[in-house]
């Protein structure tokens, strides 16, 4: 079956920023993303666990985006602004998509 | 004394108090028990609805006055006024830089609406009343310190930081928006209103609240846990002697305003208090610097049990004592 | 007219209702307020345990009848029937492409289990009786549509696309489900098993409600803001159109197999509603390329709002004036 | 024996136990019917809390007493011993390797706490009273068993396999802590503390009861779709056997030390009931040799079934008619 | 330490398309895969968030599968007429798995 | 923007592992991780989902963790031991990342 490369950018950050960032992907013309959850972690600033947590203050999301190659610069400089203050982990890798037309 | 010592055993010994040592207990001697996310964001939900709600409801009762407005006034100005105390005595007594400092006082301009239902639930016990709409004044006192904060942080330095998303988050604050808006469907409504949801609001309030403070215990005591490698002597020193401060002014503003013992020992409970919701979301976004544990643990592991414990007790005796 | 609208007045300061516009009014205000997924979830399965299992234990006090049989076969007539007018009227009034008509008339023909519910708390608190079985008609309006709509896309076609898989999907959705077996329950133990379980099911159930409704005025609210990109006024009008059409049908069945005034007023509501729960998920499977945002704005945002506000306070005024 | 048949059938009847079947029928058809595990876990942590609290107090009540100690020294030998039991009886009766008998026996020896509670709650119906601290005997007996099994498997080895952490996870673990926890709090506060809280941990709890039997059936009917590929009649059998074999000890256990009718019949259920919290979580860390699927099915799809309709109404008439 | 290729695929898709996918992946004699939560995300079909809701139409899911190398076109032939009609997204990664019996 | 290689490694294991294998990490001297929950899944012993259970025996998380390349095998050599009675998936992919500074 035909696959297209592609990049899976993942990154993880702050939840209260969540819509900050939307926004910014939006600006970014970026318009596909999927927000995973997520339970845990550890960094340099420490352990942390959502359990029993109220406050958004105490969590992380993971936001999941595949777009085309050509289009990853423009990403990273449009979105990096908004993590570089903050804590969040950007990782990018390789991939191959079925259907091109849709990134 | 007595009197203070005597009520603060009954008030130790109440399930509630009890249920929060045992959550402290469990994390501490890391049992894996917990509470998930989800359930413990319902209860939350839960009590911002019925305690703003049954405000409102008493504030339709007892009529508007001109005290419900000199309250809210003062509950304004002294939210926005103790993050200073507070950034000043953070900066005699501990190394904290600028960021931080401003960071922990914010938390203890704005307010913890868990201590302030549990002191209603104290007052409930003993039968002392108070003014329905003090929860009107728990909710204005959640946002000033916010701005008072960042106006440390910024000032001088030209930057604003505060764009139209950060005020509307600050502004329109889940917890706020759940209260403001209970409080005004309690205050429409009326005694109506309540007879058709008070087994839902009112009976089970006291167990809910257990069950929050239990889940409030296991969150504090992981905070405790991480705390020994940041936390120093002076910081804990804070986090005991800031609260008092708060409580004092909270009483003298409270008497020169002429509230019922009753409404003066809340609006000490809420200059006490420190925030651990709404003021760690906005300080993630607004101070990311800022270190989240430091100010956590200050507000949620030193504070919050302080409070809790000896804190109430002791404002529900003076209050009572000079009202 | 007057009787209506001091009926609808005293509706809409209700706790449930004023709870459901604190809902749209945070999400639309952009405030971050949410309840999240798993407590939504929680307080959907309360309701229809509650609702299914106190209409059980109603039937077996009243006793099987012919009326109930009727009202079952209505019922299922009318969720069939309902389709094919929204869909006439979605191709007169709209130009949504036949996928997408056939998916929203879908909506229309099955129903809103909270629009029912609500209905019967503003019975309730009227002291208008109505039939206990009305759940169970509830019950079996649910899925018919569903097929109704199916047979107006593939018609002509030879495609079916109904395999097993969708088949038990429908009428074994976890809200049918739930709905019959806690009516079976109540039926089988009655109102010796209601004792057991009613400080439970009866005594929170409007505190449950508001804060349902709250959670839904904050979803509505949120396929509002996506709304205008999509939402022609055609659609909007049709959408209030629709509930009016479904609700006269209903007044006629109801009035035809001889129910009480209250039986009427939710036989009326059951077809005024719209489905957004069990339909919308059964549309993603069968009817993918149908457009999500469209059907969830008719039935969500627009129509579930009209009901609880304007209509149901309508149809119950007009029920009781007939019958 | 006539009585055992009419009170099998009365309690078969309850919206408890019919909740329970609702459950299965709808995950064995299939039905998307699920709750969330949030919500599952909620549940959960209120049945324990308000379980461990009502011993409390009633144990307040009482005062203690030298049959409180004989009774915690029974329970914990019982969970060490069963499992042994349990173990021989799955060597000659199937084929399960060591590992996998060893840790079907550990969930024999411990405790299923929502068998324990129903028949608590069967129990009230019929206002037989037992005593109130039968929870601290359930909490005893949680661990011991594992320890057993551990020994089964790795007796002669020479490994030992138990970390300081796994001590810890099986002693501080969350049910323990939490019912433990609330034991001391009711205990501590008496009914003052009672009065507190009763509408909340008193009211709602047999509907609570209800809707988490439901999520058991769900589970224990997946369960039991999956179990045809693994489950050999003989397990199936031993899961019916064995329940019974521990109820007779208990009975022998509960009539030397004295414990009233209502007592025994508790003693009995804790002795049959198999865990399906605890001892899988242990197992999965300890023994991840172990086949999840032979332990849960047997536990949750066989054994706590049959307890809950066949097993509970036997141990109370025995009980009854013995003491 | 020992390392083999191997694919790993991950396959967005509706929550309400669980049971189908699940079905056509052990058709696919797929028998190893992980299933994800997923929060929310913006996509053609516009921005989305679980908050709140009851209905599963309103949500995603996340696959994830790793597979040898040489099972991956016969995965995606099979699971793939289920996804066309459907708004999934599907990457695929190269990526390193231990104990290659496994998969 | 400049990027810089690092390897994403992500582990299934069952959610009753979750502290142990913290702890493991933490030896190991990585500290930056991050902990996703999981809904569901199948394998060899069979299908399961998280709906409704209590018990965390019937569960899995996924453990994300970047690290850069030369640790790798130091993680896997540490890490490895405590997943090998169990049932966990390791699997390992290339990947680009921001700010190597912090890895
Ligand atoms: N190397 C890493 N791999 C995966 N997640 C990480 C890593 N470093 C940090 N994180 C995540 O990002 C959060 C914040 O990191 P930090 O700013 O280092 O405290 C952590 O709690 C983790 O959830
Ligand atoms: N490029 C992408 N990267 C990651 N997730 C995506 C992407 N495009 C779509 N999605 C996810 O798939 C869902 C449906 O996409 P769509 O069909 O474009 O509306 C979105 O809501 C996202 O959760
Ligand atoms: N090939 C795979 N790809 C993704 N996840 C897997 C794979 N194999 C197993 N898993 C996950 O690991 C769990 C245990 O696998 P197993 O030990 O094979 O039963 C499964 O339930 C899945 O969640
Ligand atoms: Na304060
Ligand atoms: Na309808
Ligand atoms: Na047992």
């Amino acid at each position: 079956m035909k696959t297209h490369p592609a990049k899976r950018i993942e990154i993880i950050i702050e939840a209260p920023m969540e819509r900050r960032f939307r926004t910014a992907l939006e600006n970014a013309d970026i318009t596909g993303y999927t927000i995973m959850p997520v339970r845990g972690g550890s960094g340099r600033s420490g352990d942390w666990t959502r359990e029993g947590q109220v406050s958004k203050a105490g969590g992380m999301i993971a936001v999941v985006c595949i777009i085309k190659e050509d289009r990853l610069n423009d990403l990273l400089e449009k979105v990096f602004p908004l993590v570089e203050r903050h804590i969040g982990v950007v990782s990018i890798t390789d991939c191959e998509v079925l259907r091109a037309e849709r990134f | 004394m007595g009197d203070i010592l005597s009520l603060a055993g009954q008030t130790l010994v109440s399930p509630i108090i009890l249920s929060f040592a045992l959550g402290l207990f469990a994390s501490i001697s890391r049992s894996e028990l917990s509470i998930p996310e989800a359930v413990a964001k319902a209860m939350s939900i839960y009590l911002l609805f019925a305690i703003g709600f049954k405000g409102g409801v008493s504030l339709n009762e007892s009529g508007m006055s001109t005290s419900l407005v000199l309250s809210l006034v003062a509950g304004l100005i002294l939210s926005a006024a103790l993050p200073f105390i507070a950034f000043v005595l953070l900066q005699v007594m501990t190394n904290l830089d600028r960021t931080n400092a401003a960071a922990v006082a914010a938390h203890y301009g704005s307010i913890s609406i868990v201590t302030f239902v549990t002191a209603i639930s104290v007052l409930d016990q003993q039968s002392i009343t108070s003014e329905g709409f003090m929860v009107a004044v728990a909710a204005v006192m959640e946002a000033p310190a916010i701005l008072s904060a960042l106006y440390l942080v910024f000032k001088g330095s030209g930057e604003t930081k505060m764009d139209a998303t950060l005020w509307r988050e600050i502004l329109l604050n889940g917890s706020i928006v759940l209260l403001v808006g209970a409080f005004f469907i309690g205050m429409i409504t009326g005694t109506e209103g309540l007879t058709q949801i008070d087994s839902f609001i009112i009976a089970p309030f006291n167990g809910v609240l257990c069950l929050f403070l239990l889940d409030m215990g296991l969150v504090a005591g992981r905070g405790l846990r991480q705390a020994r490698k940041i936390m120093g002597f002076s910081l804990v020193l804070f986090s005991f002697i800031m609260p008092l401060i708060g409580a004092a002014l909270g009483c003298g503003v409270g008497l020169a305003i002429g509230l019922s013992s009753g409404g003066i020992a809340l609006l000490m409970t809420l200059c006490a208090s420190a925030s651990y919701i709404a003021v760690p979301a906005a300080m993630r976004v607004a101070l990311p610097e800022a270190n989240p544990s430091i100010y956590l643990t200050c507000s949620l592991g030193f504070t919050f049990p302080f409070n809790l414990t000896i804190g109430i007790p002791v404002y529900v005796a003076v209050a009572t004592a000079l009202a």
